[in-house]
């Protein structure tokens, strides 16, 4: 059971990047579409975030400074800058999204309006990171969001044809009634998801937030080794329940109301509660995991005392940046705005959050004057920088591809 | 209604067109499917109206946002009229679906599905006519 | 003076011949004591590159790690830089760093 | 060759400062070189932190503007300071043998706190 507990900080990290709102309704649209065609891209954004968040736990671990700090360090002030505030604009959206996200699911359990929760959800994520020590809230949100298992006990209730589905997965085929940039888009979409900059800014940070040292590094490694490859099965699930069940009917996934369906089919009510309990859990941990990133990433930018180490009293500028986009994202909801649209926005930001993020990591992963003897070896490195190109790759089509197929269409 | 301005020639008013119906039909499809689930009592009642109220507020979403583009021909008079008149059908049967599921009469539900089957058909055969 | 206002400045030698732009200065502990920290650091060389841009993207001739292949393109495109040593300023407080040598007597210090 | 030798722009400028407790007290936004009277080469005197000695890197005219009035206000000749004499070690951060409380940054940090956050009931508590 200690082993388990100890890799609830990557459960948790893996949940913003897989299972957040954007990605219960994209896993699943995509399935709906492409059937099982865009697994390649849960896949490759699962070994780019180990990848990343495997050397930014290490760096916390051996040198205690966390990402954002260190990419104002290595980039200066100003293209740190440019980085802080597309980061910053991401983390933002996110947040807004996800406390959205929080209010969508409960209105799934009552029916009550979505927009009635969303100050409660608001005033539950901000005195969650006001109050609740970093180790229980990651304990609590990591493994409640494991209920989110019960749609790959789904899968198997539903006895799918699984050569079809893995033939799927391997040809990945475009449909002929999908048109090459919306492939690309969503793969895209899919990819850039899974390695947003705020997992490495969370798991960085939650690495100091629990002191980590030399001595961690075995739990820092099962930390990424177990959570995110969890956050991507759970992608991968919602992927084949719809490719299962509503690529037949020919429906396409908008909201989430359509996601509980599979699960409904194979598991009844009492899947659809945990499932919309797992809903509740990684909404909330995401928005969580956002709202804490805001906060680093300002507060590391310039210095100021940061995280749960010490009452609020003590660090109250990041405290003041986490309230303040906490507050001001639930006014912009209660404006009406659609909380799985605005995820497919911040897309355009994390374009050029991407590489000023992970360049600089890659970089100081390999400084011993960081890293002492635990610099990168041949294989981080190598893996660091084919990844680098990706994710660049990715980051300069993401615009052109959400203005050619207008966002997804 | 506000007018989104004519789609210039034929081509993009039928492909829109056929993405509305694609669209439309989903939701049809959506409906038909948490009747199924509410039949074998395999979705709660909450869980059931805000999946057929997002189906109703979608299908007829998608009917406004058509029903602004001004057809630019007498043709695409002919088609817009003739997928109007199904999407005013949808509407109708979803809107009541809905309350059927908020007023819980669970019964009631079943009597939706063979008009919406007939209607779901029948979007599809235009589909095809135009694609 | 402010290090800011020296870093990325145009570096002139004493024809006015432009050599790149200052990068760094090296400093040595050799200087007066100062309070509990000791001999303070003193200026003792500085470092001319081609382009100021490529310290603004992380990519700073010899401090440069990660992956060889950019630390290879790191060192390529600083292979014209220059370490002068600080005495070889005239003065340094005007838009450029004026040397008080030519380019051509400039012998490349560690 | 005595002493140990550093790059000034690298090793110093946007590093973190820590204080003897390692308490997080701003970033080094700038380094001040004195040119000594004999004409002698310059030496790192004093390190510079805060919104003020940032600003004037990104954008001069509006640093310098709003260090004349954290001049004014604060009636101190260099608000935003740090002498040099008070570090006390310069590796991948600079440690420095003040409180944190002594910093420059400390000023708009307690304002907060102050100000804003200790209105809130468990400000000052440890979270549980």
């Amino acid at each position: 059971m200690k082993k388990v507990l100890s890799t609830t900080l990557g459960i948790l990290t893996a949940v913003g990047g897989f299972v957040d709102i954007g990605d219960l309704v994209a896993s699943s649209a995509t399935g709906a579409r492409f059937g099982m065609a865009l697994a390649w891209a849960v896949i490759l954004g699962l070994i780019g975030i180990v990848v990343f968040a495997d050397m930014a736990g290490r760096v916390a671990a051996l040198s205690h400074r966390a990402v954002f700090d260190l990419i104002r360090e290595r980039l200066g002030p100003r293209v740190g800058l440019a980085n802080l505030l597309a980061s910053t604009f991401v983390n933002f959206l996110t947040l807004m999204a996800e406390i959205g996200g929080i209010a969508l699911a409960i209105e799934l359990a009552t029916s009550v309006n979505y927009l009635l929760w969303i100050p409660l959800c608001a005033l539950a994520i901000w005195l969650i990171v006001w109050r609740v020590k970093f180790e229980t809230m990651e304990r609590v949100f990591g493994l409640a969001g494991l209920a989110l298992l019960i749609s790959v006990l789904a899968v198997f209730q539903l006895h799918p044809d699984w050569n079809h589905l893995t033939s799927q997965a391997i040809h990945a085929a475009k449909p002929h009634s999908e048109s090459w940039p919306s492939y690309w888009y969503w793969a895209i979409s899919l990819f850039a998801s899974a390695v947003t900059p705020y997992e490495v800014f969370f798991f960085s940070s939650g690495g100091i937030e629990e002191h980590w040292t030399k001595e961690d590094l075995s739990e820092e490694q099962a930390n990424v080794f177990v959570g995110f490859p969890i956050g991507a099965l759970l992608a991968l699930a919602l992927m084949a329940l719809t490719a299962i069940v509503l690529m037949p009917l020919q429906i396409q996934v908008d909201h989430l109301s359509q996601v509980t369906q599979p699960v409904s089919l194979a598991l009844g009510k009492l899947g659809i509660a945990a499932l919309i309990f797992g809903f509740v859990a990684c909404t909330a941990g995401a928005a969580l995991e956002a709202a804490f990133s805001s906060g680093y990433a300002v507060a590391q930018y310039f210095g100021w005392p940061w995280g749960k180490l010490q009452p609020p009293r003590q660090a109250p500028r990041f405290h003041l940046v986490v309230m303040v986009a906490t507050f001001l994202g639930m006014a912009l909801l209660l404006t009406g705005i659609d909380p799985i649209k605005v995820t497919e926005y911040s897309l355009i930001f994390s374009a050029a959050a991407l590489p000023l993020t992970y360049l600089p990591i890659l970089m100081i992963a390999s400084d011993p004057e960081y890293m002492h003897e635990q610099v990168n070896g041949r294989i981080r490195n190598f893996m660091g920088t084919v990844f680098l190109f990706i994710v660049s790759l990715a980051a300069v089509a993401a615009i052109p591809l959400m203005i050619l197929t207008k966002g997804g269409a | 209604m506000v007018h989104a301005g004519p789609a210039r020639t034929l081509g993009p008013y039928q492909s829109k067109a056929d993405r509305t119906a694609e669209t439309v039909d989903s939701y049809v499809q959506t409906a038909l499917l948490s009747i199924e689930l509410a039949d074998n009592t395999r979705v709660n009642l909450n869980t059931l109206s805000v999946q057929l109220d997002d189906a109703a507020t979608g299908a007829s979403g998608a009917h406004n946002s058509f029903d602004t583009v001004e057809p630019p021909s007498e043709i695409a008079d002919q088609l817009q009229e003739q997928l109007d008149r199904l999407l005013s059908q949808v509407d109708g049967q979803l809107s009541a679906l809905a309350t059927d599921a908020h007023r819980h009469h669970i019964s009631e539900l079943a009597q939706h599905r063979q008009p919406l089957q007939d209607l779901s058909q029948q979007i599809k055969q235009l589909e095809n006519q135009l694609s | 003076m402010r290090l800011s206002e020296l870093i990325h400045k145009p570096v002139v030698d004493v024809n006015g011949v432009k050599l790149g732009f200052l990068q760094d200065v090296r400093m040595q502990q050799d200087g007066p004591i100062l309070g509990t920290w000791g001999a303070a650091f003193r200026a003792s060389s500085l470092l001319i590159v081609p382009h100021k841009w490529l310290s603004q993207l992380g990519w700073e001739a010899e401090h440069t790690c990660g992956p060889w292949v950019i630390r290879a393109l790191t060192s390529l495109l600083n292979r014209k830089a220059l370490r002068v040593p600080w005495t070889a300023v005239a003065n340094c407080d005007g838009p450029t760093v004026q040397l008080n040598i030519a380019q051509a007597d400039i012998k490349n210090v560690e | 060759m005595s002493g140990r030798i550093i790059d000034a722009g690298y090793h110093l400028l946007d590093r973190q400062i820590i204080d003897f407790d390692s308490k997080l007290g701003g970033k080094v936004d700038d380094v001040e070189l004195t040119f000594p009277q004999d004409g002698s080469a310059p030496y790192i005197s004093d390190l510079y932190t805060g919104t003020g000695a940032y600003l004037s890197r990104i954008a001069p005219r509006l640093g310098r503007w709003l260090e004349s009035i954290a001049k004014r206000l604060l009636q101190e000749e260099k608000p935003n300071v740090v002498w040099f004499g008070t570090v006390q070690r310069v590796q991948s951060d600079i440690e420095v043998s003040v409180s944190v409380n002594d910093l420059p940054t400390h000023r708009v940090e307690q304002w907060t706190a102050q100000n804003i956050i200790s209105h809130i009931p468990g400000a000052s508590s440890a979270s549980e």
